[in-house]
């Protein structure tokens, strides 16, 4: 299962990244074909998957730091990411682990950086959260929220600098739309109508901070006026939806026409972080939103075009399973830095 | 004396205490109402109400900045950052206001604030939850920096600065919080900011540190005793202003010095004590004031063997003792 | 010539403020006695002799640093701040030295702060364009832009939290929008509704810098909405509007309705400071702002009220610059200040 | 040889020829396009175009993150700061992304960029046009420091920052700008990162200095001639990493080091350079290491003899040498 499948594959894409485009029954599929709404499907499951595997990790203490589940948000992930090219770049938030995996990265590198194991693109540098692939154009972000958000934008002004392919995309939390780093990065896309794509990713809650403390905004999308680009608020469980929205948003980077922001209101299913039991949070909140699990919402949707999740889930989830138990063998038998190492990529020269 | 308690109990405790005394101090953090990734602040929005206890946009300029402006007409503020790793979005309004506003309206304005931040590594936080890094505003005169080390002094020292007239940092370690237990006064108590404190006497050496790094020092304090090697060491608690006179007192009395801190090296705050301390007492001094730091590197890596050859432990103290007692 | 006369005298303002309220001709006023209307027309007059005065004497080498001239924008200054109470507070940016003049400081101290001699009351501490007056609650700013914005939403808090009497007023130009500074500052007042009103002098520059290349809103004022507040243009050279629209938002804050955003369109006549000869404005951009100055502006609309300017501008005029002659003079008399005061003031205790 | 030209003219010249070097080179700055205020990056815009001279919002942290990104592909960015007292909102992108980028992505993501930061006091400018603040960035190794005193050296060092792969803070002194001149080489040359200089060579004591500060310091050393005290001159150029080789070489030779530096004392870079020395060379010192530096006061205050309280001149400078050559 390869992902950078977009509906134009870039110079860079592979052959077997090329899907035949057989169109599903009616135009609600937001003109994909039925091997790209089942593409979709798998990376849900496995973002999922993932998640929910790396959460069982670290309750048994397998790894340190800290882990953060997007699970509940992974419509927003891949709705966004979905179709991306190589050439593409992420600059992702501490939430956005799974984010790599729509991006093409195999499991074993992410299971690999939450072992911290020399197997991990940093060499057990960064923390679990805080996963980078430079071969995959995915920043290592920094833990200083929406500092991301600055240096992907900084991408976006190198690609049309230098004229070369590739769009950006950004991730970040509703409080991260709090800080001077957020606004100052958004504003100065919006002057030099920077090929990127800002994705809030508004759970409502930052920690332990409700949202109407954050902001009084009423909806986080409205700040995008005063930037000057459109402002665009989509339900965030919504696979379809998102991907419709950033697909318009993507044709416009690509054609030169300056970035957007995309609010996905969204919800993460459990605690701020593994340790962060989410007292502050109603048990029926939690459950409203569950209802709205974006899986079988998408499931739904597949049926309403004629397409079975059923027939093909169990298969896809023994695939998954297969390379996340894999991975973590993997991440298991691989060594942890040696102690010299801390003195390495100080200095280019 | 009541009960033993944690280090971060006495940070608890002192601001109950002090939210009590004073209307006027309130408490402007993120992720604080309900209390906190460590409970530090558990308890106070239940008793004092979310009018005193503020949950802050996240954005730690306007933390500082907004309790600045408070303390000018009469509130006393006490701000969160709740990783020191998260200050840097501050340090505008800290070394551009905070630090300058007294002075630069001669008078005119006196704002004053606690800004509590928890550092510290050695707990597998990885890059980001683990900088310690009050070395970056010592050179900041117009600031008061503190470091507690134990349950006793991190109560005291937060009670002063909560009723002193000054902008302070309030620094404390996270490996501290919950690994040692103290007895405390049942009466109301502080520390006076500017005094440091000997935490264990001796001849043959002196050991400058503070915070978590006391712990170590003594560690290996205990440890060079059985080499017969005699070691004080001197609790700084305060790194702004220093206390000179203590300093310079333990050096004349051993004529060698070891500084110990976990931060990095180059700049960090062993520099300004190496240099006060040969220079106020260069004939005093048989040797070099030896610096035992974390490494130059630019941040704490997070794996584990990373982690551990960042952090100084008893073992890599004595090293660095028995190199300056050989000496 | 007193200041402090607003609709409603607070308390604190003294029996001398209050002026009978005759209402002029038509509601055109404003809803401003003559007696208003003309001490506006004072203050809008003395904003610009005090500050020419001021380009004189620092082109004539006779204070250091640097002169910021507000000329073209007093409208904005004294349509905001009229009416504003004693116990209301300032938070000036860096061209806003005459905006003390409103709130009823007197000449003498604002050149003590050119001359940076003792009786200044900051003692020589400050630069010019950084004046500020704890007996009239005007922040001294510091130079960073936009710090100041975020104290005086600080002062905005507290006064809410101690129920305290008073309002904030923060000042910046169009640049400062583009600051991290700015943006936390307006969102945390959005959220804990705080009294304050925040104005933008939007005079189309920041130093060289075009707007066009600052931030690609449409106006500035659009930024309110993400922050849920109002947000209001006004032209910024039309003082009863000006005052109108800021008459509105101090209604609000005093009425604990919560911060409102007002841009103001303006212009600085000379250039970004006395040393910038600001070529890159364009001849007929000058002149056509030049063309608008508000105060013939302000008189012709005092005309329609039935108000003539001209029967007191001499007297007006003549009366202001005898108080900035005896200032100058008072300035140049004082000592600056010793140089052991360098210590003083760096702590409390 | 052509003409002499100033320190900022080199400034300027350095900027022309590595456009014209490189095509990937660009400026992102506040009001640069124009020239800017002293007119460093005069003609730029017309010679190279809108597109790689860019005037950007009033948002130094986003300068700052702009240039990292666009360093990742393939751009060779040079940020602007337009005083030095206006970094400090850029301070979290500085030490948070570009110290701290390389490092935590084990050289996965190679960062470089070049950041030109005019500082300094002395010219009348007041407390936020007068600071001099590169000690706070002498803490994080990721980034290298340099700080040139002359017109060779500036444009020399700054195409050493431009044709380099690191992260440079480039200080330039505005006091410096057109109070000295110099005879350029025709020929391409660079200075390289990392490497002092004896301005003087001198026996019986030792200035380590930088920047604006040399000038002072060759001054007070002339006059100490006279008094028969020979002093060497060492001009650091380069802050971070330092270049301890000549520091401690020129330390052993005279056995008396003074430190000269414009910027307040406590944790000023006089810390570092006092600790090193004392540390590396304490045998071979006759006296403690001098900190002759500006008074521990928050900010560089604006009244002629308040400013001219703060900084330092040749007369002080002589006065604290002798008080070194008689101990
Ligand atoms: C500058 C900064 N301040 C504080 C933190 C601590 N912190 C980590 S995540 C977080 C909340 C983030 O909330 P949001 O942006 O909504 O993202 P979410 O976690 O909900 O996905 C905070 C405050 C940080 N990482 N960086
Ligand atoms: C943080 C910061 N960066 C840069 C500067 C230098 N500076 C002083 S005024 C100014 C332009 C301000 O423009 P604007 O906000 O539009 O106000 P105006 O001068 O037009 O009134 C700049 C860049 C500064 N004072 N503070
Ligand atoms: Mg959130
Ligand atoms: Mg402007």
């Amino acid at each position: 299962m390869t992902v950078q499948s977009g509906k134009k594959p870039s110079a860079t894409a592979t052959k077997t990244n090329r899907r035949k485009m057989t169109q599903p029954r009616n135009n609600k599929g937001a003109g994909l074909s039925q091997a790209q709404l089942l593409e979709m499907y798998h990376l849900l499951l496995k973002c999922r998957l993932v998640d929910e595997r790396a959460r069982v990790l670290f309750r048994q203490g397998k790894f340190k730091g800290n882990h953060y589940s997007a699970v509940g948000q992974e419509a927003v992930t891949v709705g966004t990411l979905y179709g991306c090219q190589p050439s593409d770049w992420v600059g992702p938030s501490h939430r956005d682990m799974v984010a790599a995996l729509v991006k093409g990265v195999p499991v074993k590198l992410i299971m690999a950086q939450l072992y911290a194991c020399v197997d991990s693109p940093d060499r057990g540098k960064s923390t679990p959260a805080h996963f980078g692939s430079p071969e995959h154009n995915i920043i290592t972000p920094a833990s200083t929220i929406a500092a991301q958000w600055q240096l992907v934008t900084g991408v976006a002004l190198g690609l049309k600098m230098q004229k070369r392919e590739g769009i950006c995309f950004a991730y970040a939390g509703d409080g991260a739309t709090s800080t001077g780093a957020w606004h100052e990065a958004v504003n100065f896309a919006g002057v030099h109508k920077l090929g990127i794509i800002y994705v809030i990713q508004n759970n409502l809650w930052a920690e332990s901070v409700p949202l109407r403390l954050q902001t009084a905004a009423k909806n986080l999308a409205d700040k995008a006026v005063g930037y000057g680009m459109p402002g665009v608020v989509v339900d965030g469980m919504d696979l379809l939806a998102v991907h419709k929205a950033a697909q318009e948003a993507v044709r416009r980077a690509r054609a030169g026409q300056g970035p957007t922001l995309i609010e996905c209101k969204t919800y993460r299913w459990y605690g701020h972080s593994e340790i962060d039991p989410a007292r502050y949070r109603s048990q029926e909140e939690v459950a409203a939103w569950k209802k709205r699990d974006p899986i079988p919402l998408f499931e739904k949707q597949l049926a309403e075009l004629g397409i079975s999740a059923g027939s093909v889930k169990k298969q896809f989830e023994d695939e998954i399973n297969r390379e996340i138990e894999e991975a973590v063998a993997a991440a298991e038998a691989s060594p942890y830095p040696d102690p010299a190492e801390a003195w390495d990529h100080i200095y280019a020269e | 004396m009541g009960q033993p308690v944690t280090y971060i109990k006495a940070i608890n405790q002192a601001m109950h205490e002090e939210f009590e005394r004073d209307p006027s101090v309130f408490l402007l953090g993120e992720d604080i109402a309900e209390g906190g990734v460590f409970l530090a602040t558990d308890g106070l929005r239940e008793k004092f109400g979310a009018e005193r206890v503020l949950d802050s946009p996240l954005a730690e300029a306007i933390i500082i900045g907004a309790c600045t402006g408070a303390s000018l007409v009469g509130m006393n503020p006490l701000a969160e950052i709740q990783f020191a790793d998260f200050i840097t979005p501050g340090v505008d309004q800290i070394m551009q206001n905070v630090a300058k506003l007294r002075y630069r309206s001669a008078g005119g304005f006196q704002p004053h604030l606690t800004i509590r931040v928890c550092c510290g590594g050695g707990v597998g936080g990885g890059l980001y939850h683990s900088q310690e890094n009050a070395a970056w505003f010592m050179h900041e005169p117009g600031l008061k920096i503190v470091y507690p080390s134990t349950p006793y002094d991190a109560k005291g020292l937060l009670k002063a600065c909560l009723r002193g007239k000054d902008c302070y940092l309030y620094f404390e370690h996270k490996k501290l919080y919950r690994s040692i237990k103290e007895e405390l006064p049942e009466e109301d108590y502080i520390v006076p900011v500017g005094k440091a404190k000997v935490r264990r006497e001796g001849r043959d050496l002196t050991i400058l540190t503070y915070g978590y790094m006391v712990q170590i020092s003594l560690a290996a304090a205990e440890r060079m005793e059985k080499q017969g090697v005699s070691c004080e060491v001197v609790d700084l608690r305060t790194l702004l202003p220093l206390d000179k006179e203590a300093i310079l007192a333990s050096a004349r009395k051993t004529s060698r010095v070891a500084v110990v801190h976990e931060d990095k090296r180059t700049m960090g705050i062993g520099a300004e004590l190496a240099a006060l301390v040969q220079e106020e007492a260069f004939e005093d001094l048989d040797a070099p004031v030896l610096r035992i730091t974390g490494p130059d590197i630019p941040i704490m890596p997070f794996s584990p063997p990373l982690e551990d050859y960042f952090m100084l432990n008893p073992d890599k103290v004595v090293q660095g003792l028995e190199k300056l007692a050989a000496y």
